[in-house]
């Protein structure tokens, strides 16, 4: 039997968070993570916790599996199970809502702030703006990102400064943007980055690129962030 | 009586999928105050899912492209019941809608010249038909739905549109009138239950796979919005077509694209033999997916299936190269390492056909308006109800969706609302109100599970629910079992009335949540159920073993469901675009 | 943009910049040094005091002590900010950090002052 | 209902210990009142005491509460740190050391300038076993920190970026370190 503890917290039983072990029959068969939340759950309704595409794509089911951060759709117990246990927290250094559920609201200010959406004020073509496949490759590795926000609570600076400093989610977007050829506020999303906090609070720690569920990199794409602000300030 | 917080819109969307947020991006950029309700962060919705691409004739592939050739195509996909005026409507103005897409920021894959890439999609063909296999599904790699969920939500960024992030609608609330006057939502967070006034609701909550045992969809692909619609009384139209995609895969019902068999993949037997050159001479693999998943039933049923139970097929890229597969399919790579354990540079996926689209859904015409019909057959409005997107049928659709139109349909018709919604408001509409009486009503499903002490829980009654349309409803179907399952599901319906909850407590109760899903589920399996044991034919998805022939003389029409005394009535198929003669019904080969 | 007026330079590329300048004068001093005394095993007092009173030696002291007490405020300044928040403590951090910050400028003039006094401070 | 009160061990809690240090040293220093000797022990052993504060920063244990209300998920006990956090936060912690070691060093330097005597009272200094040890950890703890920093430089170029370089990268780094350290050892022995 596989024991699996889970950190559970109602705010409207519990006073603290605590950790709860259920025994969990496996039948032999690698699940994944995902799966064995969902046969608990109809044991216990009162296990919470975010899933929807339960195929790596929508980037609901973020939690701290084992002591890192991942994917539970698609974490097969066989990469993550150590002595026989399943240990779930939900995501490190975001307030806790409810059992594995965090408030992402820092999160996503962050990747507001970095103005997330295509800016070019030239009058728009008949068609669509052309870009050459060279161009376009270099949104490979970036335009991919689901929003899971694995890097970001994996990320001690993020722990210290989720109102100050943008996480590796965030400057991953912010690199998507200023890479685009298509994207003519080069300058100023520059600008706005150009702060102790913002961008520079990377230390290089590569916690987010060790737990990518997507295999990304946000850290190169902040090594390319700083390159720009260097070049356009030299 | 009702005391409940009301917050008051100029117009709500329910659902943060790319059909409501191009219906939210829409309005709010006219200047209107408007909300998404939306049970998940809108980039979780299950548009985020669609791999292969949006289709339409932009004219990048093939310079001579036309749009009349798209609406050919789906209209013969349909199996002939999709309106030529919504396809029309969809194909012609499919490219401006993707053009706006593009400059908004989606990072499509390119051509050499610059241009958005285009790939074969299965049912795609030149000169109507007559002019061989074409390419006309504009892609981004195979992540064309989450690259275009992520656009559309960043362009709701930019125009501020207010999210009501996970909060969950219940039920409409319906004014003496028969108006739709807002609905009643929980924050999901903190468990408020809050009435949302609004002079337009739009339903674009996407489809409800989860009905099925077997699906490509989501788990939170569970019908709300058309079951909010059936327990308002209002029809559902077509609800008996359910696509069920060629390739899911074997066991995870994760989807593989049709973009691959476009790049030139290729469906084997257990012979290694590639048997839809029987099934479909010509167009072979790219047949439309109700052809290609009819053959492979009954390839798996000839004993041609593979794997220890004979049980599925396999779909076989190899041959097309690791760096094809890495550069366009990189995503369909690690799908398919991570669910089926193999990888397709060096071994073929075992795939099946899974439940994936619901064709059928809120009746609507182009302006995304809601539908019902008198007594008499004739059409009328629902006020203050709009649907699109896979909730709605407009239908483009038919009994048949072809590859990579479904994003084009949320894109075209979610505009296409957004576009009359702001029209309307531009021309003043009134703010209808709703009486405390109303909006008891529409609280009466929540307040009965949140007072429940005896019954069963949800997941066990959802499991039998999906179990039952597995059996009875799947890929064939046949009249006495059709009949038994509606039996099995009128029991159902009884204990699905009954669901309890043992935690009331209020911070992110997702019990609740998949309780009411429930119940939507049911509603929208037992429309699909008689509605399926009506039509008494085969058509498009439809497939019976009765009634094995298309039947035009008595079932070239929607079935339109009415949830009050569960009965299925018929409704006139549009043949009149405004630009060009109909494409008459003929023999869909392909 | 996230305002702050105790950082060094209050450009992040700026104080990025000046920290890794510094430690590349550092490395080269310490790799200097290092060389020095290992090819000098049996250094003599009039030996170490000749290379001090070289300008240019004297010079690349005090280029390596300002290189110091910059990357070591933009270094520690971090740390601060990261550790003694309002986030983590409440109200009182403010107060603390001020302190600290204060005291950490308080230590780097004293460094600045002393060493300064030691490498021009002889003859 | 009362959030769990925040429980906080800071990294820095040494830092009021270096001040409080350097300003005894200043006054001691502007005193000359000290005999070398014992001015080197007493200095050296400071040292000590603070890297040895530093060291259960290591496995600090943060508990942190948001709005009074919400608890958070931030015990460190429980979070795997990849290999290359381990040289970052090692590369801190030493950084905050020799900021504190830097006295020791700034000292040897003026003493060593200062006249023949305290010249020589350096050299009698690093005879003593004591001081061996205590200056082999202030070395250690420099030739590790710029090891780090090196490494850090090299990915400012862009060369050990992906998961598996820096991950190499992390480990050539503690690997040099290593070697250097022993080999500072075997130099001061």
């Amino acid at each position: 039997m596989l024991k699996v503890e889970i950190y559970r917290y109602n705010p409207d039983t519990d006073k603290a968070p605590y950790m709860k072990t259920y025994e969990f029959d496996t039948q032999g068969k690698d699940l994944m993570v995902l799966d064995v939340l969902e046969q608990l759950k109809a044991q216990d309704e009162s296990l919470a916790y975010r899933r929807s595409c339960r195929e790596g794509v929508c980037g609901s089911d973020g939690m701290n599996i084992n002591g890192k951060n991942g994917l539970a759709c698609i974490k097969p117990l066989s990469e993550c199970v150590k002595n026989n246990k399943l240990i779930l927290r939900p995501l490190p250094g975001l307030p806790v809502i409810r059992d594995l559920v965090v408030d992402m609201t820092q999160f996503y200010d962050q990747y507001k702030k970095i103005e997330p959406y295509l800016q070019n004020d030239t009058p728009a073509p008949a068609i669509e703006r052309l870009q050459s496949p060279e161009d376009r490759e270099k949104l490979d590795g970036l335009y991919e990102c689901i929003l899971c926000a694995c890097c970001s609570t994996a990320c001690p600076s993020f722990w210290w400064n989720p109102d100050k400093f943008i996480g590796p989610a965030g400057l991953l977007q912010a690199y998507r943007f200023l890479a685009d050829s298509r994207d003519l506020a080069t300058e100023k999303r520059l600008s706005n980055l150009d702060d102790p906090f913002s961008v520079f609070r990377c230390h290089g720690i590569q916690a987010c690129v060790a737990v990518c569920p997507k295999g990304l990199n946000p850290t190169r794409a902040i090594g390319h962030i700083r390159n720009m602000l260097l070049q356009s300030a030299t | 009586m009702a005391s409940i917080r009301t917050i008051s819109f100029d117009g709500i969307v329910i659902g943060g999928g790319g059909a409501g947020m191009r219906a939210a991006l829409q309005l709010a950029q006219s200047g209107y105050k408007t909300a998404v309700i939306t049970k998940v962060f809108p980039t979780r919705s299950h548009t985020v899912s669609a791999q292969g691409g949006i289709t339409c004739a932009i004219a990048s592939a093939d310079p001579q492209d036309d749009w009349r050739w798209h609406m050919y195509d789906t209209v013969k996909g349909s199996d002939y019941i999709g309106d030529q005026d919504a396809i029309e409507y969809m194909c012609s103005v499919g490219p401006e809608a993707v053009f706006e897409l593009e400059h908004m920021g989606l990072p499509f894959s390119r051509t050499d010249e610059g241009r958005i890439y285009q790939r074969p999609f299965g049912g795609q063909s030149k000169d109507f038909g007559k002019g061989g296999q074409a390419a006309r599904t504009c892609a981004a790699a195979d992540r064309t739905g989450h690259a275009l969920l992520h656009t559309l939500y960043q362009g709701n960024i930019k125009s501020n549109t207010v999210f009501l992030n996970e909060w969950f609608a219940v039920d409409l609330v319906k004014n003496a009138d028969g108006a739709v006057v807002g609905v009643i939502a929980i924050n999901i967070e903190d468990g408020e239950t809050v009435y949302v006034k609004a002079k337009a609701t739009v339903i674009a909550t996407g489809g409800a796979g989860r009905i099925y045992a077997s699906t490509t969809n989501a788990h939170i692909n569970t019908g709300d919005g058309v079951g909010m619609a059936l327990r308002a009384g209002f029809p559902v139209q077509d609800i008996e077509m359910w696509q069920f995609h060629p390739t899911g895969i074997a066991g995870a019902g994760t989807l593989v694209t049709e973009g691959c068999r476009g790049e030139g993949g290729y469906l084997i037997n257990k012979n290694g033999e590639r048997f839809m050159e029987r099934y479909a001479p010509n167009a072979k693999d790219l047949a439309g997916r109700d052809v290609v998943a009819r053959s492979m039933v009954l390839e798996i049923l000839a004993g041609n299936g593979c794997g220890p139970e004979g049980d599925h097929v396999l779909l076989k890229l190899d041959h097309l190269g690791e760096e094809v597969l890495e550069s366009r399919l990189p995503g369909i790579c690690e799908l398919s390492r991570t669910f089926a354990h193999v990888d397709p540079v060096k071994e073929p996926i075992p795939v099946v056909p899974t439940c994936h689209y619901m064709m059928g859904g809120i009746p609507t015409n182009i302006n995304g308006q809601a539908l019902t019909q008198h007594a008499e057959g004739i059409d009328t409005v629902i006020d203050g109800l709009f649907a699109c997107g896979e909730a709605a049928c407009v239908s483009v659709h038919g009994a048949n969706r072809l590859g990579g139109n479904s994003l084009l349909d949320l894109v075209v018709f979610g505009r296409a609302a957004g576009l009359y919604i702001e029209k309307t408001l531009r021309e003043g509409i009134e703010q209808r109100n709703a009486t405390p009486a109303d909006i008891d009503r529409a609280m009466a499903r929540l307040n009965k599970l949140n007072t429940s002490t005896t019954g069963e829980s949800a997941a066990v009654l959802r499991k039998e629910l999906q179990t039952i349309m597995q059996n009875y409803f799947g890929v064939f179907r046949k009249g006495e079992f059709m009949q038994l399952g509606i039996q099995k599901l009128a029991e159902l319906r009884k204990r699905i009335e009954n669901v309890a909850i043992t935690d009331k407590s209020n911070a992110f109760n997702t019990a609740r949540i998949e309780a009411l899903e429930l119940q939507n589920l049911l509603e929208v399996a037992e429309a699909t159920a008689i509605a399926a044991e009506v039509r008494k034919e085969s058509r498009g998805a439809h497939a019976r073993d009765d009634f094995e022939d298309r039947d035009d003389v008595n079932w070239l029409c929607h079935s339109l469901f009415f949830p009050g005394d569960k009965r299925v009535t018929k409704r006139a198929v549009n043949f009149k675009p405004h630009t060009m003669e109909a494409f008459e019904p003929m023999k869909r080969t392909y | 943009m996230v305002t702050s007026i105790t950082s060094f330079g209050r450009s992040g590329l700026y104080d990025w910049l000046i920290q890794r300048v510094g430690a590349a004068v550092m490395a080269a001093y310490t790799i200097f040094i290092t060389i020095y005394l290992m090819t000098n095993p049996e250094l003599t007092f009039e030996q170490w005091h000749a290379l001090f009173g070289q300008l240019w030696m004297r010079v690349f002291s005090l280029v390596t002590l300002l290189s110091f007490i910059s990357h070591a405020w933009i270094g520690l300044w971090a740390v601060l900010t990261d550790y003694l928040t309002v986030r983590l403590m409440g109200n009182k951090a403010t107060i603390l950090r001020i302190f600290a910050q204060m005291m950490l400028g308080g230590v780097a003039i004293t460094y600045l002052v002393w060493g300064i006094e030691i490498i021009w401070g002889f003859n | 209902m009362n959030a769990k009160k925040a429980q906080y061990f800071i990294l820095c809690g040494g830092f009021s210990f270096v001040f409080l240090y350097s300003t005894l040293y200043n006054a001691a220093r502007l005193a000359r009142r000290f005999n070398h000797r014992a001015q080197i022990l007493f200095r050296f052993s400071l040292i000590l005491v603070l890297t040895s504060l530093n060291l259960p920063a290591m496995g600090y244990k943060v508990i942190l509460t948001v709005n009074k209300k919400r608890p958070v998920n931030l015990d460190l006990t429980t979070i795997n740190l990849p290999i290359t956090g381990f040289v970052s936060f090692f590369h801190r912690m030493t950084g905050i050391f020799l900021f504190a070691g830097m006295a020791a060093l700034l000292w040897m330097l003026d003493s060593s300038l200062d006249s023949q005597e305290s010249f020589a009272a350096v050299r009698d200094a690093s005879a003593n076993p004591i001081c061996k040890l205590i200056l082999w950890v202030v070395l250690a703890g420099l030739a590790y920190h710029m090891v780090a920093g090196i490494r850090h430089l090299i990915m400012d170029f862009g060369i050990g970026e992906s998961l598996k370089g820096g991950q190499i990268g992390a480990k050539i780094a503690l690997v040099t370190a290593i070697i250097l350290i022993a080999l500072i050892g075997v130099w001061i022995w």
